[in-house]
């Protein structure tokens, strides 16, 4: 195998990796765009919003005046003003919810992975048993159990995306715990914990970025369906899917009032999805 | 009765009707429990009762010739129909001891039925005596004048005494179809009997139709729309808000607006801090503004109601009292009375069924942040929040709609009664509740309506923010099918005129 | 293949034994009192005690979890606590209307995506890929609930074309009223789609960049007979495997295209079924996913070994 | 040159890519004439590959070409499409480098072959079938109608490689082109494969070009050699020419580096080549080969050297090809007798057995056994190797003995005490003990964690005597192996194989082991590669009286390394005994025919076929008498199915295990030597039942 082979399977540093393949797709590029936009609008809500986002200000379901930009909604609430401060609910529980499914799914993938035996057989059927279940259903059933709240919404994507990743990171391991650094650790009497996320974790990174991206999409996604179902965040505080939820009703009145917050939804899970699709991209042949 | 005459034209026979229901079709397993319109327009078809509440909220004997009362309320005589038929596996007439035996099913306070509500204040089950084989005795233990709007109550179906508690087992009574099917929350589907008792305007018997299929859509606003407006549905009933604003416009549709009594309470548990403190909840109801919770959860399909319960213009004896007006700071002084001076934060559940609970309730919470009071709202699946309905503290439960508000009263607001939720119990209330029952005269009761409305104003254990119109849409096809208050699907004398 | 099957069946049965056990002790971990459920609050104890003991739910949890598989072996899976009717006969008939749809939402996603991707992956980075993959990224990022309500808005409310509301009558089935299928199914197709295109094309890319593939370019084979008998049987074994297992999701998983339409699927049912806290229908609905879940795992293991003979021998 | 059939001309291929210009051929000129076996050698990256796909026509749009080669008097490189599809399979074939991936795993076999026919020869039915059954025969493959049958998966390696030789064929080309056929097979089965070949082109009359990175491969089979070094021919000639009198000191220096059993241990080392080839993205001012050149000179780096006449048919690309001399080099002068340190025994093996549970699709689970009943020692500072065929258990007996693989029966013992077989259970003094370097470059290194990284730790954590901080240590370890200490901390991915091998033995030196073991841990490297990691291999292995269990299929390496050899044949050691003897013979028929399928392709012995027919056995079958029997040229008869075979002592210390007595074995024995000498008694040859020392 040739040195420049060697070069562009390329086991860079990640992040460096990161923003070069970000800047070679122009996809990539036009997603972060979009998710860069996002963040800046969550980032200065507050300066952003023309009103408090809770306030009725105005005449019910209106279309957009000078006044109202977006219009108002069944309440007499700034469309825009709402959709402003949604942002920063997406942006802040879909990470919490994928990072902390990434940590556990990690976790147990680890485990089961290189301890291998009964316990691998355990967790795996426990695995299957979860994957099992439509991710939507599973959802439902832990917000339905649990009651609707924030906190649950993020548990809920959470607990339903652990066995995905748990079976992702296994993969890893069980194709890497025959091999030589491994073996090699082994032979150095090298800690559990040592070989486990030190040697293995790393190795379980670029499948997980991939994942985890997509699962962000994903997840951002699955919050704006919660909220339309009316099992995300309670009112009154703006929630982009609860907007779409409240506003379908009112569909023939004003469409303004779904229209603003489904395609912010829509764009931003693009533009996730547009950076994450950047990193599955194969370097052309 | 006889069947009304409809103008000029001949009423039709034959075809399906298709209805949307948006009250949910909830299990149907006993008539007397049925706890919900979907499900009670099953058993409406099929079985019949005492009395009928028109339109104009007037009673009238229904499978009664008639119902009369001593002088003091207190006696009353059923006289019942000849000529209604059971649709048992042998037809067999409605005779009194069908009658006694549906007293005393609603009487068992083992059934848990809400006709027990309704008449245990007044009525034993030892007070029920056959007279003869049409003629029931009633023998009040207290003066009752509600008796003929209670018989006609969603639960007091005329079931005959073969009846063994199972209705999609043993779907009998006297009425115009038979249930073909049951699927709950799903459809149902009624089909027309041969052998019903009344006569249409064509001298053939009832009914017109020959099926008649409800179909539960819920409160999918969109569902609603869609479906009339694409002809799925010949008539959609309790349609919400934005459905009705949507569909307003529509040239093809006859669109009805009915002032009813059906409500929705914001109303906290008695029993629980810091509700048990009648300043408190007086708080609560003066920083409503009424008109703005009403306009934006209803618009012009609601008014504005007064924290009592009583509708205006639908209670014959509702006493004309000044609507309370908002005030922020007597609210404030009296939480700071109550020793709540910064204000307090509880949980505020409402079922997100129908829509405008939740518009209410957060137009509701938005007002309370003026005094310090902060609602968590916590919206809750129709399914989850009815399981427990009379559990929850700080809730806003939607009440339907009932001729007198005194029976609405009676059921939630008696101590004991099934549906206190609110653990209310007054004892200045209730004596005014039992005097205004002896009474029949209007005007006398409007006097003692009076004193209930200030008592429920000032120490009742809820805010009534707005009553709902009724609202349905119909396709000008259905003839013969008037809307009422109720909201119930009645179809004997309907018809498609095709 | 059938020696597959067989080998198989282990496993199946294995993956079916343990979800009965986790779906048994998830019920028991639910805080419900199955008797004051069905009874309500105001419903003396005494009677609550009569009926859980009447249910048998005061028994001992392996005694329970015993009764509960025998019963469920012969289709007998009590009643809905919710509903009031036996449960069986209830999820069956909710889990056919779920079928339908999700048949005829395949009917509509298979040759569609198949084609789509496979136009995309063979000209991969070209304009015509360009475009069917921005699209396909679109249609999979927006959410359902968009789709829908804007096909509801449009065909059912504005053009009248369709039925708005595909609520079923009765236990009649969903293909009495194809009509109603029409939107959901579109809905559907629409959502997956574009994900399934995108599986297609990355799996026709990966193929066309085989050695196998450059072997038979260099055999001088024509472009067609290269896509045609070599490129697509093997292309296709990601894409078809995925929508097998995915099946999983077509029938429970679209609870939000059920609601919008108001189609009485599975997932409607248990949804309803898990705000009522209705045990013994989430039980069953359960078991039937891990059931089908299982099932067509082994579907698509059969597919795949048919699909690429070479994991025909591949040991378990 | 009336007759050449390609006329290659100045050809260079350049592929853009995210770090520039990647020159594959720098101008390659070269004529193939037909009926010639033409072989190309050169290091992995020389650009043989992009000259197979040159002449099919076929670089992949993004290829920068120039030049022009002219097949039959068109120039493939500017026909279009439809010309070359006739062009492909009809005039020119190819067999690329892994045939297994070349077959549409989809498809059955026969129906792919089919298809040829029905493109070039529109050709189908019961004709097309007996032209396929005839080739197939043509190729060895039994049973052409059951093979035609079967999935591309269901052949062994060797029979997929035929399969696809035959396929190529079917259209009729005048010219096959080969990319490394032979690569990942095993020499038994590459014999065959090249045999083949000749067979092909005297029968055929069909033209061959051979692409190999083993110069050996290249010289047993061909008729003329092209030796390219970065993108250019360095030197071309016939084979002969060019193995018995090197122009190039490129091609001088690539035979330094094989190493050859037929010349005596401590004669001569392989000789590594220093330095590395030039940057792909840069270009050449002057020798592409000047920077590692010993005879280099400022004229060499002033202007590319031409390839200049030597004779009629021997072109070298160096000025100064008249002084490159005949004989290898003077690396051996470095070589130093083996160190043999009378420390006692290092390790014992008693009956060790290793069995794997097998899933079978093709029935009931069976047991493999991968190792049955071996018994061996090794003393302290020895090199035992153990060769084998692929399959023969020599990575299951490595693994076991380190602990990685649970061993099911015997029992180890390291430096005289008796340790647990499994890694887990073992006392903590047993990783400073033992340790291992593992076969795959690639996975050698954790390809996220910077090079040095492991060394640390295992300096960290076995090195007893930290009197320097950890960095010392690990730099002096990268120095001992030859490589710059700023190299840990690169990343392994940008590391050669080469170079991570070294670093994963100075890994396993760092805690100064009493044994290493060594699986296959050049076999996936270029032979100057090879060469180097094993000369630093040994200098630390002397430096701290190692002792190591090097195991390779490789004879030549082991020639040149081990005191001792053990042969594995199936999972039981068949022979074993000090190199000088094993090499001498007289040896077991297995370990006769192994030497003599090596011996078959040094370039300057005859070519014979070889005679070790048939493939390694189902493992799994269960065994009784000899192993060997199914394969065995010499087989006795019923005793050798049934009657597992006696331990005979072929002289000092040296066992072979067969029926006939050792005598005998000698007397047929290709390179029969020395007589059967006396066994001494002391000789510990494992014991199975019923050994017999004579
Ligand atoms: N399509 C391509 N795009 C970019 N670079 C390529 C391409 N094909 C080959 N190369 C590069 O061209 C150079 C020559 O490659 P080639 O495969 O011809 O070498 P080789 O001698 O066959 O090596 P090996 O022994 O490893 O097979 C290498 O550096 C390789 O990485
Ligand atoms: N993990 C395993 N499970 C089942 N069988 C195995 C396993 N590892 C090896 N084998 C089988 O055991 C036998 C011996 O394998 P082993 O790897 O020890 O041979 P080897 O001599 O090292 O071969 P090679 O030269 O190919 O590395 C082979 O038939 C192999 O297929
Ligand atoms: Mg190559
Ligand atoms: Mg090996
Ligand atoms: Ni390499």
């Amino acid at each position: 195998m040739s040195a420049i082979e060697h070069r562009s399977k390329g086991a860079v540093p990640l992040l460096p990796a990161i923003f070069r393949r970000l800047g070679r797709s122009k996809a990539g590029l036009f997603g972060s765009a979009i998710v860069l936009f996002w963040i800046a609008i969550a980032v200065f809500a507050p300066l952003i919003a023309p009103y408090p986002p809770n306030d009725l200000v105005g005449p019910a379901t209106q279309g957009p005046t000078a006044q109202f930009w977006l219009g108002t909604d069944d309440l007499g609430r700034d469309v825009l003003s709402r959709l402003v401060c949604g942002t920063r609910s997406v942006l802040v529980l879909a990470p919490i919810a994928v990072l902390l499914a990434e940590a556990v799914g990690a976790a147990i993938g680890l485990a089961s992975g290189y301890l291998g035996g009964v316990f691998d057989q355990v967790v795996m059927r426990l695995n299957d048993a979860l994957i099992a279940f439509p991710t939507i259903l599973l959802y439902l059933l832990i917000i339905a159990a649990l009651g609707p709240s924030r906190v649950n919404v993020v548990l809920a994507i959470a607990a339903a995306s652990v066995p995905g990743i748990a079976r992702i990171v296994r993969g890893v391991v069980v194709g890497l715990r025959s091999r030589g650094f491994i073996l090699s650790a082994q032979m150095r009497g090298e800690r559990l914990w040592y070989v486990l996320l030190v040697e293995l974790l790393p190795n379980a990174r670029r499948p997980l970025l991939v994942d985890t991206l997509l699962r962000l999409g994903y997840a951002t996604f699955s919050i704006g369906t919660l909220g339309f179902l009316g099992l995300g965040a309670p009112p009154p505080d703006p929630d982009w899917g609860g907007m779409v939820n409240s506003g379908v009703r009112w569909l023939s009145v004003s469409a303004w009032m779904t229209a603003v917050p489904a395609l912010a939804l829509a764009s931003l899970v693009i533009g996730i999805n547009l950076i994450a699709e950047a990193f599955e991209e194969r370097a052309p042949r | 009765r006889p069947a009304r005459a409809w103008g000029a034209a001949m009423p039709k026979r034959g075809g399906t009707i298709r209805y949307a229901n948006t009250d949910t079709l909830k299990p149907l397993v006993d008539p007397a429990t049925v706890d919900a319109l979907g499900p009670s327009d099953a058993v409406r078809g099929c079985a019949e009762f005492l009395t009928e509440v028109d339109e104009h909220n007037l009673p009238h004997p229904h499978l009664l010739e008639t119902l009369t009362s001593s002088e003091d309320l207190k006696t009353w005589t059923l006289v019942v129909r000849k000529g209604p038929v059971f649709n048992t596996p042998t037809p067999r007439a409605l005779d009194a001891d069908d009658v006694v035996f549906n007293f005393k099913r609603w009487l068992d306070p083992k059934l848990g039925s809400s006709m027990n509500g309704l008449l245990s204040p007044y009525l034993d089950a030892s007070g029920v005596e056959k007279i003869d084989d049409h003629t029931v005795r009633l023998h009040l233990k207290a003066p009752s004048s509600t008796l003929a709007y209670d018989l006609y109550h969603y639960a007091g179906a005329v079931v005959p005494r073969e009846f063994e508690g199972d209705f999609l087992k043993q779907p009998w009574g006297t009425g115009p179809f038979e249930l073909v099917e049951y699927v709950p929350n799903q459809s149902f589907t009624l089909k027309a009997r041969k052998d019903y008792w009344r006569d249409g305007a064509d001298g053939q018997k009832l009914p017109y139709l020959d099926q008649v299929v409800c179909i539960d859509v819920r409160s999918q606003a969109s569902a609603q729309v869609a479906g009339l407006t694409s002809g799925q549905f010949d008539l959609a009933l309790g349609i919400d808000y934005a459905a009705y604003k949507a569909l307003a416009a529509e040239p093809d549709l006859v669109m009805s607006r009915i002032k009813s009594a059906g409500t929705v309470l914001f109303r906290a548990r008695v029993d629980q801090k810091p509700f048990d403190d009648p300043r408190v909840r007086l708080a609560l109801r003066l920083v409503q503004d009424r008109n703005q919770i009403t306009q934006l959860s209803l618009g012009d399909t609601g008014f504005v109601g007064n924290d009592d319960l009583v509708a205006p213009d639908v209670d014959p004896a509702y006493a004309p009292l000044d609507t309370p007006k908002r005030d922020v700071e007597r609210a404030k002084a009296l939480l700071a009375e109550a020793g709540l001076g910064q204000g307090f934060r509880t949980e505020f559940r409402y079922p997100t069924s129908p829509d405008f609970i939740a518009t209410a309730a957060q137009v509701y919470a938005q007002q309370c942040r003026d005094i310090g009071v902060q609602l968590d709202l916590v919206p809750m699946p129709p399914d989850s929040y009815w399981a427990k309905w009379t559990d929850w503290t700080f809730a806003a439960p939607q009440w339907s709609h009932r001729p007198l508000a005194t029976m609405t009263m009676g059921l939630c607001l008696r101590p004991g009664a099934a549906w206190n939720e609110t653990r209310y119990a007054d004892p200045t209330f209730e004596s005014l509740l039992d005097e205004v029952n002896g009474i029949v005269e209007v005007e006398a009761r409007r006097k003692v309506y009076a004193k209930i409305q200030a008592r429920l104003r000032e120490d009742g254990p809820f805010a009534d923010p707005l009553f709902m119109y009724a609202l349905a849409a119909q396709s000008p096809k259905v003839k013969g099918f008037v809307p009422t208050a109720f909201r119930y699907g009645t179809f004997s004398d309907t018809w498609l005129d095709a | 293949m059938l020696r597959l099957a067989l080998l198989r069946l282990p496993f199946f049965a294995l993956t079916i034994v343990v979800s009965s056990v986790l779906i048994f002790l998830a019920s028991e971990v639910l805080p419900i009192n199955v008797g004051r459920n069905m009874l309500g609050t105001f419903a003396p104890q005494a009677a609550v005690d009569a009926l859980n003991h009447q249910l048998g739910t005061d028994l001992p949890m392996v005694e329970r979890y015993g009764r509960w598989v025998g019963k469920a072996v012969t289709g007998d899976f009590g009643n809905s606590t919710s509903q009031h009717l036996p449960v069986g006969p209830l999820i069956l008939r909710r889990a056919a209307n779920s079928a339908v749809l999700a048949l005829a939402g395949l009917v509509l996603i298979l040759p569609i995506a198949l084609v789509l991707g496979t136009i995309a992956g063979l000209t991969a980075g070209k304009a015509t890929d360009r475009v069917i993959s921005v699209v396909s990224l679109i249609l999979t990022s927006t959410p359902e609930f968009v789709v829908g309500v804007l096909l509801l808005l449009v065909f059912a409310v504005h053009w009248r074309l369709l039925p708005g509301s595909s609520a079923l009558i009765g236990a009649a089935s969903p293909l009495a009223a194809p009509l109603k299928l029409v939107l959901p199914a579109v809905t559907l197709a629409l959502v997956d789609v574009g994900y399934i295109a995108r599986m297609m094309r990355a799996s026709m890319i990966e193929v066309m960049a085989s050695p196998y593939i450059r072997a038979a370019r260099l055999r001088g084979f024509s472009p067609a007979r290269i896509v045609f008998r070599h490129a697509l049987r093997n292309a296709m074994v990601t894409p078809i495997t995925v929508i097998m297992i995915h099946i999983n999701w077509l029938i429970g998983g679209i609870v939000v295209i059920e609601a919008i339409y108001g189609y009485p699927g599975l997932g409607q049912l248990m949804l309803s079924a898990a705000s009522a806290k209705d045990v013994p229908v989430l039980e069953a609905g359960a078991l039937l996913f891990a059931l089908v879940a299982a099932a067509t795992q082994l579907l698509a293991d059969l597919l795949q070994a048919w699909l690429q003979p070479r994991l025909r021998s591949a040991s378990a | 040159m009336t007759s050449v059939l390609v006329d290659i001309q100045g050809l260079t291929v350049a592929y853009p890519t995210g770090d520039g210009l990647l020159h594959a051929l720098r101008g390659v000129s070269l004529g193939i004439v037909p009926g010639e076996i033409l072989g190309i050698v050169g290091e992995s990256g020389c650009g043989k590959t992009t000259l197979a796909y040159t002449l099919l026509g076929d670089l992949g749009g993004n290829a920068e070409v120039a030049g022009t080669a002219l097949f039959g008097g068109r120039d493939i490189l500017r026909m279009d499409e439809a010309e070359l599809r006739t062009m492909r399979g009809r005039h020119v074939a190819m067999v690329p480098q892994n045939p297994g991936e070349a077959l549409n795993p989809a498809r059955r076999v026969g129906e792919q072959l089919r298809e040829v026919l029905a493109v070039h020869a529109s050709l189908s039915g019961r004709d097309a079938t007996a032209r396929i059954v005839a080739l197939l025969e043509k190729v060895h493959l039994p049973d052409p109608e059951g093979i035609m049958r079967r999935w591309p998966h269901e052949l062994s390696g060797g029979q997929q490689q035929r399969l696809v030789i035959a396929m190529a064929l079917l259209g009729g080309p005048e010219l096959l082109v080969l990319d490394e056929p032979t690569t990942g097979l095993d020499v038994t089965v590459e014999a065959a494969v090249l045999d083949l070949l000749a067979e092909l082109r005297r029968d055929l009359g069909v033209t061959i070009v051979l692409i190999s990175h083993n110069l050996l491969t290249i010289a047993r089979a061909c008729d003329r050699v092209v030796v390219m070094y970065a993108g250019l021919v360095a030197e071309t000639g016939p084979a002969a020419a060019i193995f018995a009198q090197p122009r190039h000191p490129y091609t001088r220096a690539l035979l330094d580096c094989i190493p050859r059993i037929d010349r005596p241990r401590g004669a001569a080392e392989p000789a590594p080549i220093p330095g590395s080839l030039p940057s792909p993205f840069e270009a050449l001012a002057g020798c592409s080969f000047a920077n590692r050149c010993p005879y280099a000179m400022p004229a060499c780096i002033q202007a590319p050297p031409p390839l200049l006449r030597v004779s009629d048919r021997h072109a070298a690309a160096c000025i100064r090809w008249p002084e490159i001399p005949r004989e290898p080099s003077a690396a051996e002068a470095t070589a130093s007798p083996a160190l043999a340190v009378d420390g006692g025994e290092v390790l014992r093996v008693d009956k060790l057995g290793v069995t794997y549970h097998l899933r079978r699709a093709k029935g009931a689970s069976g047991t493999l056994k991968a190792v049955d009943a071996v018994s061996l020692e090794l003393g302290a500072g020895r090199i035992t190797a153990i060769v084998g065929e692929s399959g023969s258990g020599k990575s299951s007996l490595a693994g076991a003995i380190a602990g990685l693989r649970p061993a099911d029966a015997g029992s180890i013992h390291l430096g005289g005490k008796s340790v647990p077989r499994l890694l887990r259970r073992r006392p903590g003094w047993t990783r400073r003990f033992l340790q291992m370097v593992f076969q795959d470059h690639t996975s050698t290194l954790n390809p996220e964690l910077r090079a040095g990284r492991s060394i640390d730790r295992a300096v960290r954590l076995l090195d007893g005597t930290i009197s320097s901080p950890v960095g010392d240590r690990t730099a002096a370890l990268m120095r001992q192996v030859g490589l710059d200490p700023s190299t840990a901390f690169r990343r392994p991915a940008e590391l050669s194989g080469g170079q991570r091998q070294r670093i994963a033995i100075a890994r396993a030196f760092a805690g100064r082991p009493r044994l290493v073991i060594c699986d296959e841990i050049t076999s996936a490297l270029d032979v100057s590669i090879q060469a180097q990691v094993i000369a630093f291999l040994r200098e630390l292995q002397r430096a701290n009286g190692t002792s190591l269990l090097f195991i390779t299929h490789d004879l030549g390496v082991v020639r040149q390394i081990a005191d001792e050899i053990v042969v594995m044949y199936l999972g039981t050691i068949c022979e074993r005994g000090p190199a000088d003897a094993v090499f001498s013979g007289p040896n077991h028929p297995y370990t006769a025919a192994l030497l003599e399928t090596v011996a078959a392709e040094d370039p300057n012995a005859a070519r014979r076929r070889t005679p070790l027919a048939g493939a390694l056995p189902d493992p799994a079958e269960r065994r009784i008498g000899c192993p060997f029997k199914t394969r065995c040229p010499r087989r006795l008869g019923p005793v050798c199915d049934t009657v597992e075979p006696p331990w005979r002592s072929a002289g000092d210390r040296h066992g072979i295990r067969c029926h006939i007595p050792a005598a005998e074995l000698a007397r047929n024995s290709v390179r029969a030597s020395g007589p059967d000498s006396t066994a001494r008694p002391d000789l510990r040859l494992g014991d199975a039942p019923g050994v017999v020392l004579q």
